[in-house]
């Protein structure tokens, strides 16, 4: 079983990786990382969770048990983006503001729906990662029950 | 209407039916609504696009060449109308037959959206991304039932297809190189006047890929455990549906970007349509059960598709497009019919047994018309004794077969009514066709008239 | 549904088409010529012309008695095999469907729709043959009448697409106004004749017609008489002038008629079986028939109609006596009966007429068949004529030795009573043939209709008793006496026939195809043992057919040039090395070690590309690289620590024990390793095409509200990719809570 | 260069396949990783050009972002299918109770004939009941 000493620091750093993430999320359009990236970074520190905690205490204290289905969600939020546009005429995937045009921003973060449709794969991504890792955790309680 | 809207809408249902549970029946039948509804969309395009000609959109309104094209030609259409038809069938099979797994339905939404977008995209790359999202899809599904020999053969699916999917990826890269441009009309206008080096290699990464897909022989291994291992709607849609990205990427890939390639490599693809047509009907004809027949069967009929595109021009292409159509109709219908018993889904089974063999009034029959027109039109006499070779060992494994399991009393397990319907009514289908081919032939000329540039 | 409905309404079907028939084919006949697939050039044309109007009111005709005779037959044939009465309707729909398509078939004037009713008379009659579905020898005979016929129809579609390569249309009417004499027509014709041939089960194809005995009586006599076989010699009829052009083709046809014939003749004398007997006169029939199409001209074919409508009544009443017979006793072998003639009169009178027209006796319509057969072979040559004499006097011997066996001598067996409906159709064809060999004027009308589009002109055929020393006559009496001089020998003479059929059988086609078969299932469970069961195999299965591929593009296209080595500077050094060591690390991946460090090796060589795809200036890439290969090291070692450690180490083991596969799978991933050296190099040796979709994308990544232009083209510019990819991601979460979960997402 | 690339992907790719015939199972799919990486790597390797990263604003050439996209998306792709096959690698071991490939055809070759040899009966019944 871990110690006391790196379960705290899990816990602790479990903070700074989601800002990390959220972060890769939002300054990709400017500097390195997407929406992907963001995912995989967030789903590791959810991770390092699971193995310093144990699953039963992660699945406690975080809602993590909504993220797969959250994945789901964030499919048919990327295909709304998508598939929005088809009912204003424009072709699939046509994000508003259109090209060129003047863009809102909230400091460093853009509103617009590219930046929707990037946060939705982060949102996929976080939550395929995490329910792959835990259908592989369950199974391994299941045989070590049997 | 939008050529994406099927796309999307098959799309959009799959990620909802994702978060249900598709063993509850309204679920399950949700599906097969959106299935349906996919295909009636696909239908009316495949109307419009008949009429007015060939409709393309550029995703997010970009120019094109910069963003991904979709299109919607003759070739394309046909195939999307086809093969959302038979995963409607089959999806329809295992609804009224009980579904086990929760997400069977989802995956083969998620199959229909993959399948539409292969037909429908004009970008290499773009291509290869909704080839995975199908070919994931049937890897998921092919292990539907979850007994331990169909999980072994969905291993080895994955596996094999795998290995193809990555040479056809480095094809790619390599094609990207070549032309630098993803756009299908680049690319065939660049390939045109590449040197021939990396314009043959490209062209056999691209030839293995879909054989493997296809199930052509030498590249078949993987495919009997799985037809076999597999239930029949399963079966149904990776013979009838999935299968079609391979003599669709055939088509494509060889006779509309690569058309002087495989004009040039027509010998080989010759040698291996007919090693195919000779080696599943041998295989073919000692099997005793029904879907182990139509596994071999099925790697010796679409080496009938690999020869019409060896013979290729106008009436290759269309020959090529026409059994390919009639091949999926007739394996989604007998994987649907195999397992069930009763006089009239016996005598569904012995139409698409006739179909198989060749013998009108089914849409069978005037796939071997058009094979034989094509070989004929080759001035080869050794490709019409081929076609003619298949076609009567066809004769002799699918009656075996159909007598062996249809007419011995024994077997009177029917599996109700309803489990009749998909089967009686791609039956309907296939013989309507027989009756009546006008559609077939005139769809399958247009969309060979796409590949050969409007020459008929 | 009632009893007595599916009976009455084919029936009644039959009647009716009978009369409608008839009525139109004195008021003239008729046409109908529709589109039917016009990219195809396919042409709904029926026509009424004396060809069709003869085997069109044969199928209907004959159908009367036939349908009558089964009304009564049927019920009791399924209680005796104790099956339902539910199986009825099948019967006589498909006897419908039977009709139609010989009626149809009759009418065609477009090759495809021809061999559409073609072959459904081969659908229908196999079906039918194998009504008895529980009968393994009907299954089989069933199979074989369906490959035989079925199989050899496709050479009649052939020489129609022959045809239409050369002259671009279907009608038969438009070929025979263009064809003229060529290769083309001969061999398309001599594939039509193929098809003609095996169907009027001409040798070697006429063993199928004499297994399918065992369909129902009712069947057997509509398939012999009107149906299926006569389809045949309606084919040459129709298509006469295409054969018409090949002096080559006619004489295949003397011979073929002829060893028909005679084959016939010899094995029906062999025959205990009443069926067999009848069946194999049926063949030797139909051998007279194709006999006088080839000896063609206006007499051969003039004849050849004529002898297909005298025989069709015949024959009819023949086997619908067989069926009486064995109704009667029980029995159905010629040494088991005799002496039936008190106990079944009319059957015996009207069989009697039957026998004696086939055997071409005067006072019946058959005797003008012969004479118009002798005739034709006079015309030829006396070579001819003594062919036809032989065969003639075999046909009245066979003939003799069914009836006088049946009817004669003294009762073997118990005679039941035989339901009226049974026996009244042989009967009422019986007086048939009497009246008509009075009145032969109807007959000949119809034969002289029949020969005319066969010919294209209009031919006399003419039907009448000449009371002088003429050849035909002479050739005619000399039959009688031959004939009866070889009945009178009738210990010897089957003796003799069932050596020469003995021989047959273990000779003959029948055996070949019988052996056929067997060798192809054999060959087939050979192959299937071959393939390659082992999993492994069927990788392996992929590698080195895609290797011979790839070395047959590297050696047949240019390499001079082809392959360049690329620029190569200073500053690329790091990348060279990564990817050596990229390469140097996969290559000990596949050493035999533990699996934990299999999986650390494999890491460190995504992190090694990761290095690559940086010092391309590819971050993006990097960034994600990275990422990937630590979720896929994590998931693999979660597996591993799923799989008791004991598996694994024996796993290990077994990797380095093995010794069958040392060298082979090391030269399968050489040849791997080679075929995508060898695509990679080729396919990248040429840079910068036409295309230049990545410098646009750039210019355009600025309108996409992005600095970083990957992201851009991932979000916006290419989204669809994107959206694609986290699809597949989605599919891939759905697969594996599928199978680790049973489906469960949490 | 272009020689470099196709030397490392030839190498990647002779290696995958290499472990993608042994007996064990995860090594099946350590070989489908690796020639996953050999195809990624090619397609790195065509962009039409190479400089600095496409991140504006950018002096010089930059590398080509268009094959980076690409890159990134059949990385991902290559992730969720390797996923994939490993869960079912874990169902093939529970349900066959072994990683070896070759057991495991030994399982499949005994059940098709015993598959066979019922359907053989089936026949040798019907031949006896039939006639």
């Amino acid at each position: 079983m871990s110690s006391v000493v790196t379960r705290v620091v899990a816990r602790m750093l479990l903070a700074p990786i989601l800002v990390v993430a959220i972060a890769i999320l939002v300054k990709g359009f400017a500097d390195v990382g997407d929406g992907f990236s963001a995912g995989v970074v967030a789903a590791l520190g959810i991770l390092l969770q699971y193995v310093t905690l144990g699953r039963e205490e992660v699945e406690r204290t975080l809602p993590v048990r909504l993220l797969p289905h959250a994945a789901f969600v964030a499919l048919l939020g990327a295909l709304a983006v998508a598939l929005v546009p088809l009912s204003r005429g424009d072709p699939i995937l046509t994000h508003s503001p259109p090209a060129g045009a003047e863009v809102t921003t909230v400091g460093k973060l853009e509103l617009m729906t590219a930046v929707a449709f990037d946060a939705a794969v982060f949102v996929l991504v976080l939550g395929a990662v995490v329910g792959i890792v835990h259908a592989v955790a369950r199974a391994y309680e299941e045989m070590e029950a049997t | 209407m939008s050529l994406a809207l099927p796309l999307g809408l098959v799309w959009a249902g799959a990620a909802v039916t994702a978060l249900l549970d598709g063993r509850r029946r309204c679920v399950a039948w949700l599906a097969v609504g959106v299935l349906g509804a996919g295909f009636v969309a696909l239908c009316v395009l495949q109307a419009h696009v008949l009429v007015d000609g060939p409709r393309t959109i550029v995703a997010g309104d970009w120019p094109a060449g910069v963003g991904i094209a979709l299109r919607a030609d003759a070739l394309g259409v046909v195939f999307a109308v086809l093969s959302m038809g038979v995963l409607l069938a089959g999806l329809a099979y295992e609804v009224v037959d009980d579904l086990e797994s929760r997400h069977t339905p989802a995956l083969v939404l998620f199959m229909g959206a993959g399948l539409t977008g292969v037909f429908l995209t004009a970008d290499i790359f773009n291509f290869y991304v909704f080839f995975e999202l199908t070919m994931v899809a049937s890897y998921a599904a092919s292990t539907y039932g979850g007994e331990r020999h169909q999980i072994g053969a969905g291993f080895i699916f994955a596996i094999v297809n795998l290995l193809g999917t990555f040479l056809f990826l480095i094809g790619l890269a390599a094609i990207y190189t070549v032309t630098g441009t993803l756009d299908m009309d680049g690319v065939g206008f660049a390939l045109a006047q590449s040197e021939p080096t990396a314009v043959a290699l490209i062209g056999v990464s691209v030839l293995v890929a879909f054989s493997i897909k296809l199930g052509l022989f030498p590249f078949h291994f993987w495919l009997p455990p799985v037809y076999v291992g597999a239930t029949p709607g399963v079966a149904a849609m990776l013979s009838g549906a999935v299968a079609n990205v391979g003599s669709y990427g055939l088509l494509r890939f060889g006779g509309d970007l690569l058309p002087d390639l495989f004009a040039a490599g027509a010998g080989v693809l010759a040698v291996l349509g007919s090693a195919s047509i000779v080696y599943g009907a041998i295989q073919a004809i000692s099997r005793r059960s029904a879907s182990e027949v139509l596994a071999y069967s099925a790697i010796g009929q679409v080496g009938y598709v690999l020869i019409a595109l060896a013979v290729g021009g106008p009436v290759g292409y269309a020959a090529a497009i026409l059994y390919a159509i009639v091949n999926a109709l007739n394996k989604a219908l007998l994987f649907l019919t195999a397992r069930v018993r009763g006089w009239l889904v016996g005598a569904c089974f012995a139409i698409g047994a006739l179909s198989v063999a060749g013998v009108p009034p089914s849409a069978g029959f005037f796939g071997k018309v058009e094979l034989f027109r094509a070989g004929i039109d080759a001035r080869s006499a050794v490709l019409v004794a081929l076609i003619f070779l298949g076609g009567a060992l066809s004769f002799v494994y699918m009656f075996q077969i159909y007598q062996r399991d249809f007419w011995r009393d024994r077997h009177d397990t029917s599996g109700g009514r309803a489990l009749q319907v998909p089967g009686v009514l791609l039956a309907l289908v296939v013989l309507g066709l027989g009756l009546w081919p006008e559609p077939l032939l005139a769809v399958s000329r247009e969309a060979a008239a796409t590949l050969t540039g409007g020459q008929r | 549904m009632r009893t007595w409905a599916p009976p009455a309404t084919v029936l009644a079907m039959a009647g009716a088409g009978f009369v409608a028939l008839l009525w139109l084919w004195l008021t003239g006949g008729g046409e109908v010529d529709v589109p039917w697939a016009p990219t195809l050039d396919l042409r709904l044309h029926l026509r009424l012309d004396g060809l069709a109007a003869m085997y069109a009111l044969m199928a209907t005709g004959v159908a009367v008695p036939v349908f009558v005779f089964a009304w009564r037959y049927l019920p009791h044939h399924l209680a005796q095999q104790g099956r339902s009465v539910r199986e009825q309707p099948r019967f006589y729909a498909l006897l419908g469907m039977f009709m139609v398509s010989m009626v149809g078939l009759a009418l065609a004037q477009d090759l495809i729709l021809l061999f559409l009713f073609w072959d459904l008379t081969a659908v229908a009659s196999y079906l039918l043959i194998a009504y008895d579905r529980q009968d393994g020898g009907a299954r089989r005979a069933a199979l074989m009448a369906l490959l035989v016929t079925a199989i050899t129809a496709v050479a009649l579609l052939i020489g129609t697409l022959l045809l239409y390569d050369r002259y671009a249309t279907f009608s038969l009417p438009e070929l025979f106004r263009v064809a003229e004499s060529s290769t083309t027509v001969t061999v398309a014709g001599a594939l039509i004749a193929l098809a003609a041939l095996a169907k009027s089960a001409q040798v070697p194809f006429h063993f199928w017609l004499g297994r399918a005995m065992v369909a129902p009586t009712p069947v057997s006599a509509y398939l012999h008489s009107a149906a299926m076989v006569a389809a045949g010699v309606l084919l040459i009829g129709r298509v006469y002038p295409l054969l018409e052009l090949s002096p080559v083709l006619l004489d295949a046809l003397v011979v073929a008629g002829f060893a028909s014939m005679l084959v016939g003749g010899v094995l029906a004398l062999s025959r205990d079986d009443l069926k067999q007997v009848l069946a194999y006169s049926t063949f030797s029939q139909y051998g007279y028939v194709v006999f006088l199409y080839g000896l063609g001209g206006e007499s051969g074919v003039g004849a050849a109609a004529f002898y297909v409508v005298t025989h069709a009544v015949a024959k009819c009443a023949l086997f619908l006596t067989a069926g009486a017979v064995t109704r009667a006793t029980g029995a159905q072998r010629l040494s088991e009966l005799g002496g039936l003639a008190r106990a079944m009169p009319v059957v015996a009178a009207g069989s009697l007429a039957c026998a004696a027209t086939v055997a071409s006796l005067p006072l019946t319509v058959g005797f003008f068949a012969d004479e118009l057969l002798f005739k034709a072979a006079l015309e030829r040559g006396w070579v001819f004529a003594a062919m036809a004499l032989l065969i003639a006097v075999l046909t009245l011997a066979y003939m003799a030795r069914f009836w006088t066996g049946l009817f004669l001598g003294a009762p073997r067996t118990e005679a039941g009573p035989v339901p009226g409906a049974m026996v009244a159709p042989v009967g009422v064809l019986g007086a048939i043939c009497l009246v008509a060999g009075l009145v032969p004027a109807p007959f000949a009308a119809i034969a002289q209709d029949a020969a005319t589009p066969s010919l294209l002109a209009a031919v006399p055929v003419e039907a009448r008793y000449y009371l002088d020393l003429r050849a035909e006559n002479l050739l005619a009496l000399a039959t009688f006496a031959l004939g009866a001089l070889v009945h009178a020998g009738h210990r010897a003479v089957p003796a003799a026939a069932e050596a020469v059929a003995r021989l047959g059988e273990r000779l003959g086609p029948e055996r070949a195809y019988t052996a056929g078969l067997a060798a192809l299932n054999g060959l087939s469970d050979r192959v299937h043992d071959l393939e390659v069961r082992d999993f492994r195999g069927r990788v392996t299965a992929i590698f080195l057919p895609s290797g011979v591929l790839f070395a047959l593009a590297f050696v047949l296209t240019p390499t001079v040039g082809a392959y360049a080595v690329g620029s190569f500077s200073l500053g690329d050094l790091p990348l060279v090395l990564m990817l050596g060591f990229a390469a140097c690390v996969a290559v000990a991946a596949t050493r035999p070690r533990g699996h934990l460090t299999m999986v650390l090796t494999l890491g460190t060589v995504g992190f090694a590309l990761a290095v690559v795809y940086a010092l391309l200036g590819a971050p993006n890439v990097a960034l994600v690289a990275v990422l990937v290969e630590t979720i896929v090291a994590l998931l693999f070692i979660g597996v591993l620590s799923l799989i008791p450690r004991e598996v694994l180490r024996s796993q290990m083991r077994a990797t380095r024990e093995r010794r069958g596969t040392r060298f082979r799978d090391p030269a399968v991933g050489l040849v791997a390793g080679a075929t995508v050296f060898v695509l990679v190099w080729g396919g990248l040796s040429r840079t910068g095409g036409e295309g230049d979709a990545a410098r646009r994308l750039t210019e355009l990544a600025p309108e996409a509200h992005a600095d970083n232009v990957v992201t851009a083209i991932l979000a916006d510019l290419r989204a669809l990719d994107t959206l694609g990819e986290i699809t597949v991601v989605a599919v891939a979460l759905l697969g594996v809570t599928k199978l680790l979960r049973r489906g469960r997402l949490w | 260069m272009t020689l470099a690339f196709a030397l490392a992907a030839g190498v990647l790719a002779g290696s995958g396949a290499y472990l993608a015939l042994k007996r064990d199972l995860l090594r099946v799919v350590a070989g489908i990783v690796l020639i996953a990486n050999a195809a990624n790597l090619t397609l790195m390797a065509s962009g039409g050009t190479r400089g600095e990263s496409p991140i504006l604003p950018v002096e010089g050439e930059i590398s080509d972002p268009l094959v980076q996209a690409m890159t990134l998306t059949a990385l991902v792709i290559g992730f969720a299918v390797i996923a994939l096959l490993l869960s079912l690698v874990y169902r093939v071991y529970t349900g066959y109770d072994t990683l070896d490939l070759d057991e495991l055809s030994k399982e499949e070759a005994r059940h098709a004939r015993e598959i066979d040899q019922q359907a053989r009966d089936d026949d040798d019944v019907a031949e006896a009941e039939g006639r």
